[in-house]
């Protein structure tokens, strides 16, 4: 890690549902510039952590994002809306609170930490162009030039364009997802699980994608289950296990790793 | 023997009277999720303002119209950020207090409001004959600004950015905070909507129905019935659920009996519950 | 309750019988339940007779305020229709006395039976549905009712039932002590009744649907039919009051008194006043907003600046109240004022500290513990 | 009425044929509750305030949207009270008026007649109530508490089919007015007959609101236009008083062909006839409208009613006995108003009331002394003569309706070129004061 700005300190993480504890103390920086990819088994707690990072899940310790602690603006607790149903009318309204009225949201993409989740929450009913325009909601700019820039780096949404996002199929849809993305002109990309379910031709595609991005100078922190993709392109990589990180460190160190290689390059 | 025309300009006219109130319920519906049982209170609202201000201040037709839009909106909003926003989650709760809050206001409106008036507010008179019918200017007004109303929404919807941001929010809430779109913000500008919506529709009831405490009880109710065919949250399908509605309650009352007035769009609210309770036009939010 | 039953209860008191037996080893909140049952009990000495008439009407205003809290308040499904079994019952009762000339004492088990029949119409098919959907039924589901009444004129339309109603034990107006009793034993009645299920395991189950109905289906039971059986069981009640109350002088069988939509948000209102899913406190909420609304409908006192009368706006200043309540103190008062006085106690004494102090994870769970044992203090008093 | 009496002697064996079994099951269910000793003690509480004075009650509906017809009811009987006591109160005593909301509704003046004036207040008679519904909710509890009630504004004959067939049990309720819905049947049937050919009214719709007081209007009304060779009956509704949709109904009418709309309509008359006029139906309408019989009901309506006909008690101008215009004039002085029917009728009832009890020869808080005063009453007030049918007759208790007794008026409003509007009597013609006007849009 260079010298350059730390984008985003993380300290002490801890985030529990109920009584499961789902991140258990979780430390690391990620610094302008960087791709760090987040490795680990389903259910190791990689999603919780992007969520975290995003504003939408209460937690302990402490997330700065450009040195604002992320608590200050969350976006919504969708964990608590979850819980609600467990409980009587009386605690339902006790415990729900103005959290979820934050102005976290425009706060959050207006400094460029944009989220691109697993199930990737497109606008289905509307066109791909459409979902393309919103993306710059909060971030203006100059709209068609990002819109061919996120053409030339996805031809098919081009060929699609007219096209309802839920009729795409879903490589397609997570090319969109990150398109759309694109459009909000991140200074941090955060992906949960961008190639889950997608065939190795459309993770290739992806994978230069990201790669350009990159090279843009847009900061990546993606979180992924796929340890040879994930390797192929980060600077910094940690392994998570339980709410923890397991291993940390370049990918070629971590290719060495003997933990690693029976385990997640099962060699 | 009997002549159609008349039950069908009836039926357009309560057709879009209908369609004014439930595009906003099914606007707050399709965007923040709840039921907003206020909003036949709401039509209540903007009557009495509409006739306090205009005939009480002597502000005559254009302090009705302020009045009408003004007062209900800032109800809305008011019952947004009061009330619902802190319960916005959970939809049961939110239907409980706007229950609540609507037997309030209109206990209160009761107490203390006039009841009975039922002034020419707008305009009066008739229509010359055509084809042997001849209209109220007052229901041609009805028709009209319902219908412009109602299209300048579909533009705003789909032209606009905030338009695409209302759609956007309805269809996936997360995807919106992706984007940067402040969903509360969309919230209470879909409770002011609804509200000015409701409000007018009020104001259109005057000559009608009359003022009294209770006046939006019955709009609500086909309201109900008007978003359950046409899906919840369904822009389109309310309008034309409106006009079904209006169709059906007008053909009913004129053809078969007067005294089963409001109860055949109930019962096909029923049926259609219970068989397809998607409505008939699909599930989800759309324009 | 069968013995084994009991017997298990007192193993878990660690005490006799007789120990069991006595009201002087139960928790303070129960021995005040008791005495509050037991100052009702001796209350009409106090009272004039309009007085008694209206806390009669209050214990029937509590127990369609419990029939309410056994499906909305413990299985979590929100009807705003419940108003439909307490007209069900109320005019099938009246109808068949009125019109066949039936005793009250066979009518208005016949209205019970009907209500029940209602609920199980009305359940099976509702209970399919979800979320608005299922809350859009009960909230229609009287105003169908109403446009029946409206179009067969043996229902009497708008304005209800109206000529001679036999009273239940020929008890009129002027037999306000007698009136009292009874409206006072039905509630004690139904009170015993719903603490009884909802304190057994088939009240566990209701509160486990609320949590999970998952939960439940993997445990191999059939949530679905213990939902019908609330709300079969909550109609049945609902029902029993109506028929009753359409029996005794004050009430007549008019939408107005049992169908109104009005009437539901009150129930609701009253509920979350003494705190909903606790049966207790839905009968402490609804003898408060009985109570209440009498006393501020007879009230003379106007609102100064607005120059309204109090009386005239007690619904609105009472659904104030309830909105209040809902925000500052969500168990409703009953909890609250059960957890503010734990507070005060365990300054004083150490006892109990150690299981309640801070634990704010479930407070209902806390509540159902300290209420298990209640079916045995009601025995008890009767 | 000596029978009155000595069926009173006999109280017992009739309350076992009651089906009410009171005194076996009181005992047994005090017994049960164990509240014997709680009943005693409430014993001192009860049989309140009987200060010597007398005291009447007042049930009127002053909230909701019959409020203008309570009000004149509250009015009427205060004007009444201020009067009697003015020259001497009765028998000597003072009299005080109560008066009670209704709301309208049921279940509440029951509640209001029971809790207030019968325990609370123990009053010597009451009367009021608006509403046939309201009446008969009331009927048992005025029968329980064995107090003379004076009904001044409910027509149902179900109140004097009670009387008639449970003398004893009901005798305590009389109807000074309006008349019942037979007789309010038959005498629209008399106009319609009389008058409709004469106007073209020819071919006729019924138009009824669907609450209980129109049913024997219609039953009266409709087979006697059938039976007519001049008018026709083309059709026949009864609209739900709640949601109507006057648009469609009136499409109904116009789409029989109708001359005429013959109407009886209460509080939802203010809606229909607006809707009726605003939409320049091209047919009649007339009948019986309560709101058309409020003076001002053209003024807040902005003539609304224009053209249309209802039967009515008087109207401001009438002078259907030398009383008529005396009160008229005294109410306007004392309420800077015009009075009501209701408002006319209530008036008459306490001052009738008060006459009879005054001249009483046995005491005037005796219930059963007063009762058979009232029956052998003949009493000329401000709407006519007032005087009772007997006991065993069909309307026992109800006043009697003939052309030299009590004889309601036909109006029609008129617009008197100055923006306002006349209630001008069409019917009968001895009272007449204009001819019927067509609606100028037909």
């Amino acid at each position: 890690m260079s010298g350059s700005e730390t984008l985003l300190a993380i300290d002490d993480l801890e985030v529990t549902y109920g009584k499961v504890s789902a991140l258990r103390g979780v430390s690391f920086d990620v610094d302008q510039g960087d791709f760090v990819a987040i490795i680990g088994p389903n259910g190791a707690g990689k999603s919780t952590l992007s969520d975290a990072i995003a504003g939408f899940v209460d937690y302990d310790g402490s997330i700065e994002y450009l040195d604002e602690e992320v608590r200050d603006r969350m976006v919504a607790s969708s964990v608590d809306i979850m819980r609600q149903q467990n409980r009587t009318i009386g605690e339902r309204i006790g415990t729900l609170t103005d959290r979820y009225l934050t102005k976290g949201a425009r706060t959050m993409v207006r400094d460029g930490l944009i989220y691109c989740t697993e199930k990737r929450n497109l606008f289905g009913e509307m066109s791909v162009q459409k979902n393309l325009q919103l993306g710059t909601y909060q971030r203006k700019g100059n709209v068609s030039q990002r819109m061919d820039f996120v053409y030339d780096l996805f031809p098919v949404l081009q060929e699609r364009r007219d096209q309802l996002a839920q009729t795409l199929s879903g490589g397609e849809q997570q090319q969109l997802a990150i398109g759309r993305a694109l459009m909000s002109n991140p200074r941090m990309l955060l992906l949960d699980e961008p190639t889950l379910g997608l065939s190795p031709r459309v993770r290739e595609d992806i994978a230069n994608a990201l790669t350009q991005i990159q090279q843009d100078g847009v900061t990546v922190v993606l979180c992924e289950q796929n340890v040879t993709f994930a390797m192929d392109l980060a600077d910094q990589v940690y392994l998570m296990e339980n709410g923890l990180f397991a291993r940390q460190g370049n990918p070629e160190t971590l290719r060495g790793d003997e933990y690693i290689q029976s385990v997640y390059l099962g060699e | 023997m009997v002549d159609i025309l008349p039950i069908v300009i009836s039926s357009i006219v309560k057709g879009s009277l209908y369609a004014l109130v439930a595009v906003g319920f099914t606007l707050i519906f399709g965007v923040g999720g709840v039921l907003n049982l206020a909003h036949g209170a709401t039509i209540t609202i903007g009557a009495y303002a509409a006739y306090l201000i205009g005939e009480g201040y002597a502000l005559g037709a254009p302090g009705a119209i302020a009045g009408a839009i003004i007062v209900p909106g800032l109800f809305g909003a008011l019952m947004y950020i009061v009330l619902i926003r802190r319960v916005q989650d959970d939809p049961v709760i939110v239907m409980i207090m706007t229950l609540i809050a609507s037997i309030g206001v209109e206990s209160l409106i009761g107490q203390i409001g006039p009841s009975g008036q039922q002034p020419q507010i707008l305009v009066s008179g008739n229509t010359p004959e055509v084809l042997g019918v001849s209209v109220q200017y007052h229901e041609l007004l009805i028709v009209f600004v319902s219908l412009a109303l109602i299209g300048a929404l579909f533009l705003y919807v789909n032209r606009t950015d905030t338009g695409r941001a209302i759609l956007a929010t309805s269809q996936d809430r997360k995807g919106a905070f992706l984007v940067g779109i402040d969903s509360s913000r969309i919230n209470l500008w879909m409770w002011v909507l609804a509200s000015v919506l409701a409000g007018i529709a009020g104001l259109f009831l005057i000559p009608s129905e009359g003022l009294s405490a209770d006046m939006g009880l019955w709009p609500l109710i086909f309201s109900f019935a008007i978003v359950i065919l046409g899906g919840l949250g369904s822009i389109r399908g309310s309008v034309v659920g409106a006009y079904v509605i209006g169709t059906v309650e007008v053909m009913t009352t004129s053809l078969v009996d007067p005294k089963l007035t409001g109860l055949t769009p109930l019962l096909l609210l029923l049926v259609v519950l219970f068989v397809r309770p998607s409505g008939l036009f699909g599930q989800e939010v759309q324009v | 309750m069968s013995n084994s039953d009991l017997s298990e209860r007192l193993d878990v008191e660690g005490g006799t019988f007789r120990q069991w037996l006595n009201p002087l080893n139960k928790p303070l909140r129960h021995k005040i339940g008791l005495l509050v049952l037991l100052l009702l009990a001796v209350l009409p000495v106090a009272l004039t007779s309009s007085e008694a008439l209206i806390f009669a009407s209050a214990f029937f205003f509590a127990m369609f305020a419990m029939s309410w809290d056994l499906v909305s308040g413990y299985t979590g499904q929100i009807s705003f229709g419940h108003t439909v079994f307490f007209t069900v019952g109320g005019y099938s009762a009246a109808l068949l006395n009125m019109e066949m000339g039936l005793s009250p004492l066979m009518t208005i088990p016949a209205g019970v039976l009907v209500a029940a029949l209602a609920g199980l119409v009305i359940g099976v098919p509702t209970l399919r549905l979800r979320g608005p959907y299922l809350s859009l039924v009960t909230l229609i589901a009287p105003l169908i009712l109403f446009g029946v009444f409206r179009y067969f004129p043996i229902f009497g339309g708008e304005s209800g039932l109206s000529g001679e109603i036999d009273n239940l034990f020929g008890l009129g107006f002027n037999d306000v002590i007698p009136v009292y009793y009874l409206a006072f034993g039905l509630f004690v009645v139904v009170l015993t009744v719903l603490l009884a299920v909802t304190r057994s395991d088939a009240g566990r189950i209701f509160t486990a649907i609320r949590e999970s109905e998952d939960a439940v289906n993997s445990a191999g039971l059939n949530p679905a039919k213990f939902k019908i059986f609330a709300f079969v069981l909550s109609a049945a009640i609902g029902g029993l009051a109506g028929a009753a109350f359409v029996h005794t002088p004050s009430a007549s069988p008019t939408p107005n008194t049992l169908l109104a939509l009005a009437i539901n948000i009150e129930i609701i209102i009253a509920v979350f006043i003494g705190g909903a899913g606790t049966i207790v406190g839905a009968a402490a909420g609804g003898l408060f907003f009985g109570l209440t609304r009498s006393f501020l409908e007879g009230s003379e006192l106007v609102i100064p600046v607005a120059n309204v009368a109090i009386a005239e706006v007690y619904l609105i200043l009472l659904s104030v109240i309830a909105l209040v309540i809902i925000y500052a103190l969500p168990g409703g008062l009953l909890r609250g004022s059960i957890v503010g006085g734990r507070r005060v106690l365990n300054r004083n004494s150490d006892e109990d500290v150690a299981t309640d102090g801070g634990e704010m994870v479930n407070p209902v769970a806390q509540i159902l513990n300290n209420y298990r044992d209640f079916l045995g203090g009601d025995d008890d008093e009767r | 009425m000596v029978a009155g009496r000595s069926h009173d002697t006999n109280r017992e064996d009739i309350d076992m044929n009651d089906n009410r079994t009171i005194p076996v099951d009181r005992r047994s269910f005090l017994k049960a509750t164990g509240a014997t000793a709680a009943a005693t003690g409430l014993a001192g509480c009860r049989g309140s305030s009987d200060s010597g004075g007398f005291k009447v009650g007042v049930l009127a509906p002053l909230s909701g949207e019959t409020s203008d017809i309570g009000q004149s009811m509250a009015n009427g009987a205060k004007l009444a009270v201020e009067e009697i006591n003015g020259e001497g109160g009765i028998d000597g005593s003072d009299v005080e008026v109560s008066v009670k909301d209704t709301e309208g509704d049921p279940s509440t003046a029951k509640q209001k007649y029971q809790q207030d004036l019968a325990l609370d207040e123990d009053v010597d008679v009451t009367t009021g109530v608006f509403t046939s519904e309201v009446l008969m909710s009331l009927m048992d509890a005025i029968a329980e508490n064995e107090t003379v009630h004076l009904t001044t504004g409910a027509a149902t004959p179900e109140a004097s089919q009670l009387v008639s067939d449970s003398y004893d049990k009901y005798k305590y309720h009389f109807r000074t007015g309006p008349l019942n819905a037979v007789q309010l049947g038959q005498n629209v049937a008399t106009f319609a007959l009389n008058v409709f050919p004469d106007i073209d009214w020819n071919r006729v719709y019924l138009v009824m609101e669907n609450f209980d007081w129109t049913r024997p209007v219609q039953d009266v009304i409709e087979p006697k236009l059938r039976d007519s060779s001049d008018i026709e009956v083309v059709g026949a509704d009864r609209f739900s008083p709640q949601q109507t949709d006057y648009g469609t109904l009136y499409d109904r009418v116009e789409n029989a062909d109708a001359d005429a709309a013959l109407v009886a309509m209460g509080n939802t008359g203010g809606q229909a006839v607006t809707s009726w006029s605003r939409g320049q139906r091209p047919f009649g309408f007339g009948g019986i409208h309560i709101p058309g019989q409020l003076p001002s009901f053209y003024g807040d309506t902005m003539g609304a009613p224009a053209y249309s006909i209802t039967q009515n008690v008087a109207t401001p101008t009438s002078e259907l006995t030398d009383k008529t215009q005396d009160f008229i004039g005294a109410y306007e002085d004392k309420f800077d108003s015009l009075p009501i029917y209701t408002g006319y009728i209530t008036y008459d009832a306490l001052w009738q009331y008060a006459t009879v009890a005054g001249d009483l020869d046995g005491d005037p808080g005796n219930a059963d002394d007063v009762i058979t005063g009232l029956e052998e009453s003949s009493y000329t007030g401000a709407i006519g003569t007032i005087e009772y049918h007997g006991e065993g007759q069909r309307f026992a208790h109800d006043v009697i309706y003939s052309q030299d007794k009590v004889n309601p008026v036909f109006q029609q409003w008129q617009p008197d070129g100055n923006g306002g509007g006349t209630q001008e009597v069409i019917y009968p013609e001895d009272f007449a004061t204009a001819d019927y006007m067509k609606p100028n849009w037909i």
